[in-house]
């Protein structure tokens, strides 16, 4: 049990930090939240400068192009740039997270030569076409078909909850190219260009009003079976193995910035005289506890990915991140609760970030697998439990 | 940083389970529970070989005769004494090791104080560790009662394996009954609360093995009552508090001063609940079988409603994290989220 | 809507007020809680007394030896008995709430004649052998066997979670008589003498550290065939008739209980200084809702009862009961929880009557069905939703 | 006693649930929601529709124009207006007929503030009753916008179909903009509070409603998801927290005076908690469907956050409960149940 960080480990922090504190200054400001070009130039513009000071794909296999960093540095990396207010991910959150591990792991060289660069210099951008209206938690039952012609596949069906379909080049998606096979097989990873013909995207509004997600329809789209990554019907195995990032350090940052609007909350309402109510005050208190645990136990996963990478294994933070999943959704309703509480009137008005993010946090127990899907992962693959029905 | 236990940390949890495994079998407890004329005292022999151990002089250094290691190492034994519901003033008596002569060798039993209210085998130790002040004070026992200077009378303990007095008042210092002792008080009521916080820990995860342990055997309506979704439901929300108990003591036994203060009141808030859930929902997940007295899930509950009110309360850790948020804040930049800082009822924006 | 009550329904409080005034000054003293032949007596006396009094047996058809009241005037019983202080149901609970309610519906002009009028005059106690060790929730998996031999049945088995075993004179006893039929199906009600060979009763002692539940073992115990209520393996049916009984107004009275200990609590709270911290206070207000609401549910569902019955139905409270069982059960608990807080160190003390009503309460949502059952019935009978698996 | 609705009370419910059936059809209310400037005004016709069907007189006697009827008949048309989400400042403008000319045809929206906060419909209202004493006033409208004595600002309203202000303050009596009128403020807001809750009671039903058929229909893993417990568990839930708060707001309705205060406080608490816990429980039944603009629960949720806001707080009707509860306790006798008076830490019983 250790977290104090090693001599190789704070001279990597020390590093970031002066180039964080060099950087960040002359970065443009943050455009509108509903400008998505010009989020794309931004973030790509970010991502950009991350690659040309050697941060770039930092958790990344060196063969793939990447840092080779350690967990720890990387979760050290996700840490300090939070706390520096450096911009988000944002429209890199997919390549750099999931189709870049997914090629990485499972392309072939040619594969990695030509999507993973510009993924890392920040010249192309990804996007996941994986829900389907249909299939909602149960993304197993997909019905997106796509029929071998040739050299190409002809892709035919609709997808939903695509973030930045609107700016992406590429569509991690994945298609039914057996349908007579068991649910979980038949199934086949490409990647889309999203230029192509017969692709249609249309922006999904939220209830927060927002158009955050998109639909995308795909209508007899020609995809080449050169952009099939693994081989044919074994899409399921190659998605899973880089899938659980989503559900490990992904959160990471999210906790950080929660804990410190946490704060924030206490001096707003120290200020506006809410400090006064004992139950609000015991309440944020209390959500300081599960906030700092949170942390905790992405330290304490990341110890075990770091381990499980010095000795051979995925560093793949596997069905114990559906612990960490569920409570940190419930933690960040809860949070943007409190918010509301220590707001009063002026929180039904949508104009205060913490308002926007409340209705954001909605959707929390929801994607990424329920809450009702990770309690049953918990009994099931961590307890042991039989299978439900 | 490596949050992983390292491996001889593994061995003396290891060695410790072996101990309480040969020396403290269920059926000790259950003796215990079931003896007529209430709680006993706690087992000498047993205490002895605690201190042989080494479990009381564990944070002692060498050259005082004590293993020289830390609250971390602690925080691992006594997640073991939880687990096992090992009874006695564990926490008190490891506290007292080098204050209280004996203590340290399991010769002689402490309990301890930090207010008025209850106080655990008062009868049966030999000395209680005061701590309400800056200072520690030790308070020599009175044979087969409580010092008078506690006022003090015995409560039909709900707890069958812990005897307890209610305290109406500590003497107050200078005070000829009570001798100073060479010990920062508040910090030795820092360390109770995180040693009693990871019996917490032990007991909440004992509850989840019991609850999946008969979710898996126990069948209704023809098939495992685990494949049920609503026990699977209950079962994975008593780990995720388990585990993120887990998280919360073991990190405030590595955090220095002053970190440690929160983390230690976030420590045992989460540790508190997770061990009264975790014995609530075990009991539910038993159903008629876990409200019998041979089930061992209520002395899991007694013993965590107990724990719950020793140290540090839950209104006392959560005023105390309120705080620190303060301090916290006062620390932050303005930066891009300034917006929280406005009142939007300001005089300059009104009526449009 | 109306809560008033009716120029009959005032008159036949104002009787029992008056009565019970008269009454209940004369009373002995309550027996130890653990001395089940007292209780048995003090019970006995006190049904003797209603009895006497023209009110044993008020909700029962007359044609029962019962008054024939209407669940509202059963309800105000219920409320000023309570308010008054009047002894439990005590020991005459089974015979009056279920066993004999199930002979009056079923049983033939010569059982009734046999079995009612002793359990109205508070002469014969009755237990209830229905759970067992392996059943649990799952009732109808019962196993205890009845053999046909001539006259009688042989009975081999065992029965858990029963009630003044140790003083009764009768078991109502669910048996099963034929083992190849389908579950709910071969079972059949019997009028066990608990005084016959083979009849052994083990008290079982709860995690309250009480014996008030018993087990009872039965080893090839002999039963008249006249004994059996209803036709031969209809005693599912034959049961289930009055079960619901248990989860209606039977908790009617509790509810009065627990609106006086929420205010006692109060007053206590104020007397030892926890009033001041407004999280308790606020606590004990909401929980002053919780029980208000209940109290009109109880209502409510007499109303709703009132009407079956005026218009020929059963004025059974049916599945609607489990509303108020599953709500019910978890402001119980919750109460005791403040009661703990109100009380801070002597909570752990369980010579306070609070602290081992604490302890009995984590009972109430696991017997008479668990709360998970509660909500199945709710899902699948009220909201119509598909059975689940 | 008889708590069932009559049948002149069914029928009530019934006409008003066709009524909004035929004049604001679900089309209607996504058509608000959508509206690119944000909450539009009430629409006047609908408006004056309610006015001839008698929704905002019927509580005043016959001889000034109402249907004489109570209560128990408001709350009725309000769970049904709640239940279609219709927007609108209904519960001031009902409680103003009679007070402002033209509230009660339904020719003159009016809308009310008991404190600083918020304000629905503030633009669009012709009056504004003002309840923060003991004496209601009435403040005119100023045209297209809001009173400049309440400096108030538009906000951008969560709810799509409610326009809302925030208000800094209310004109100090006496004060020239607004004029007294004959109505004790107090109970009017004891009412707009009952009212409240009665909207709330319908939006918790509708959602149950939304939910189970959902559930019934949306097909995951090869069965319903209304086939999974962990579902039918969360509609079991909500069905109940809807039926509790049903039977705390009719209650209330019928409750004479000073037990309506309570009454009034439980109902406006348990319906609050119904309302906005069933339309998230509601959205998490309906996954990430539930989580798009195009579902009506967000819209449900929006409104039962605004409607929990309004009126009495959850702070205000829980301490008016708790000292309720302390007034009621005072009548109690000590009875059998004495022991709760005693301290057990008394002086009397020290050291045992």
């Amino acid at each position: 049990m250790d977290l104090t960080l090693t001599k190789e480990e704070e001279d990597f922090r020390d590093r970031l930090r002066a180039w964080l504190h060099d950087t960040l200054p002359r970065l443009p400001p943050e455009p509108p939240a509903e400008d998505w070009p010009a989020r794309r130039a931004h973030d790509c513009a970010w991502q950009r400068a991350l690659h040309d000071a050697g941060y770039a794909g930092l958790h990344w296999p060196a063969h793939a192009g990447g840092q080779g960093a350690t967990p720890t540095e990387y979760l050290i990396f996700i840490e300090e740039t939070e706390r520096a207010g450096a911009p988000y991910v944002g429209a890199n959150f997919v390549g750099l997270l999931h189709a870049g591990p997914t090629i990485a792991a499972e392309g072939t060289a040619a594969q990695r030569a030509r999507w993973l660069p510009p993924i890392l210099r920040g010249d192309e951008i990804w996007c996941q076409g994986f829900s389907e209206p249909d299939a909602g938690s149960d993304l197993a039952s997909l019905r997106t078909r796509a029929v071998r012609d040739g050299d190409s596949y002809v892709v035919t069906g609709s997808k939903i909850w695509t973030s930045h379909a609107e700016v992406a080049d590429w569509c991690e998606l994945l298609v039914r190219t057996d349908p007579a096979a068991p649910r979980h097989r038949g199934i086949s990873w490409l990647a889309l260009p999203m230029n192509a013909p017969g692709v249609t995207v249309r922006p999904l509004r939220t209830l927060a009003g927002t158009t955050e997600f998109a639909e995308v329809f795909l209508d007899e789209v020609r995809v080449p079976v050169t952009h099939r990554v693994g081989p044919e019907n074994d899409g399921w195995r190659v998605t899973m193995v880089t899938l659980s990032y989503e559900r490990g350090t992904a959160f990471a940052g999210e906790v950080v910035a929660c804990r410190r609007t946490l704060a924030r909350l206490a001096r707003t309402a120290r200020a506006n005289g809410r400090w006064d109510d004992p139950v609000l005050r015991r309440r944020l208190g209390r959500l300081h506890a599960e906030f700092t645990a949170l942390w905790r136990l992405v330290q304490w996963n990341t110890s075990e990915a770091a381990h499980a990478a010095r000795t051979g294994g995925h560093g793949n933070p596997g069905p114990g991140a559906s612990v960490f999943k569920l409570r940190y959704s419930q933690a960040r309703q809860k949070l943007y609760e409190a918010a509301a509480e220590v707001l009063g009137p002026e929180s039904l008005d949508t104009r205060h970030e913490w308002t926007a993010q409340r209705l954001s946090s909605l959707s929390y127990t929801i994607a990424a697998g329920t809450s009702q899907i990770q309690r049953n992962i918990i009994a099931e693959r961590i307890l042991g439990l039989p299978r439900g029905r | 940083m490596d949050f992983r236990l390292t491996d001889d940390q593994r061995a003396l949890r290891a060695g410790m389970r072996g101990l309480l495994a040969a020396r403290y079998p269920r059926e000790r407890l259950r003796s215990l529970a079931d003896c007529p004329g209430g709680p006993p005292a706690p087992d000498r022999d047993l205490w002895q070989a605690l201190g042989e151990a080494g479990f009381f002089a564990l944070r002692l250094a060498e050259q005082d005769g004590g293993a020289g290691l830390g609250l971390p190492e602690a925080v691992l034994l006594f997640e073991e004494a939880g687990r096992a519901l090992l009874p006695g003033p564990l926490v008190a008596t490891q506290l007292a090791a080098g204050l209280v002569p004996g203590a340290a060798e399991g010769a002689c039993p402490v309990t301890a104080l930090d207010r008025p209210g209850t106080a655990e085998h008062l009868a049966s130790a030999e000395a209680v560790l005061l701590l309400d002040g800056r200072a520690a004070r030790v308070l020599r026992a009175r044979p087969g009662g409580a010092p008078r200077a506690l006022r003090a009378r015995p409560a039909r303990s709900v707890d069958p394996t812990t005897p307890l007095h209610l305290v109406r008042q500590l003497p107050r210092p200078p005070d000829g009954t009570a001798a100073t002792v060479p010990a920062d008080a508040p910090r030795l009521c820092r360390e109770a609360a995180l040693l009693t916080a990871a019996q917490q820990l032990g007991s909440a995860f004992r509850t989840v093995e019991l609850a999946v342990s008969h979710a898996r055997r126990r069948s209704q309506f023809g098939r495992p009552v685990g494949a049920f979704q609503a026990v699977q439901h209950l079962c994975a929300e008593m780990l995720v508090r388990a585990e993120l108990a887990r998280a919360a003591v073991y990190a405030a036994s590595l955090a220095a001063e002053p970190e440690g203060t929160a983390e230690i009141a976030a420590a045992k808030l989460l540790a508190d609940s997770a061990a009264v859930r975790n014995a609530r929902d075990c009991l539910q997940v038993h159903g008629g079988l876990g409200f019998t007295w041979e089930a061992d899930i209520h002395l899991h509950l007694k013993r965590a409603w107990l724990r719950a009110s020793q140290w540090q309360s839950a209104a006392d850790s959560e005023e105390l994290l309120a705080n620190t948020l303060l301090r916290e804040a006062s620390h932050l930049p303005e930066g891009p989220h300034a917006s929280d800082a406005t009142d939007v009822l300001d005089a300059e924006n009104v009526t449009a």
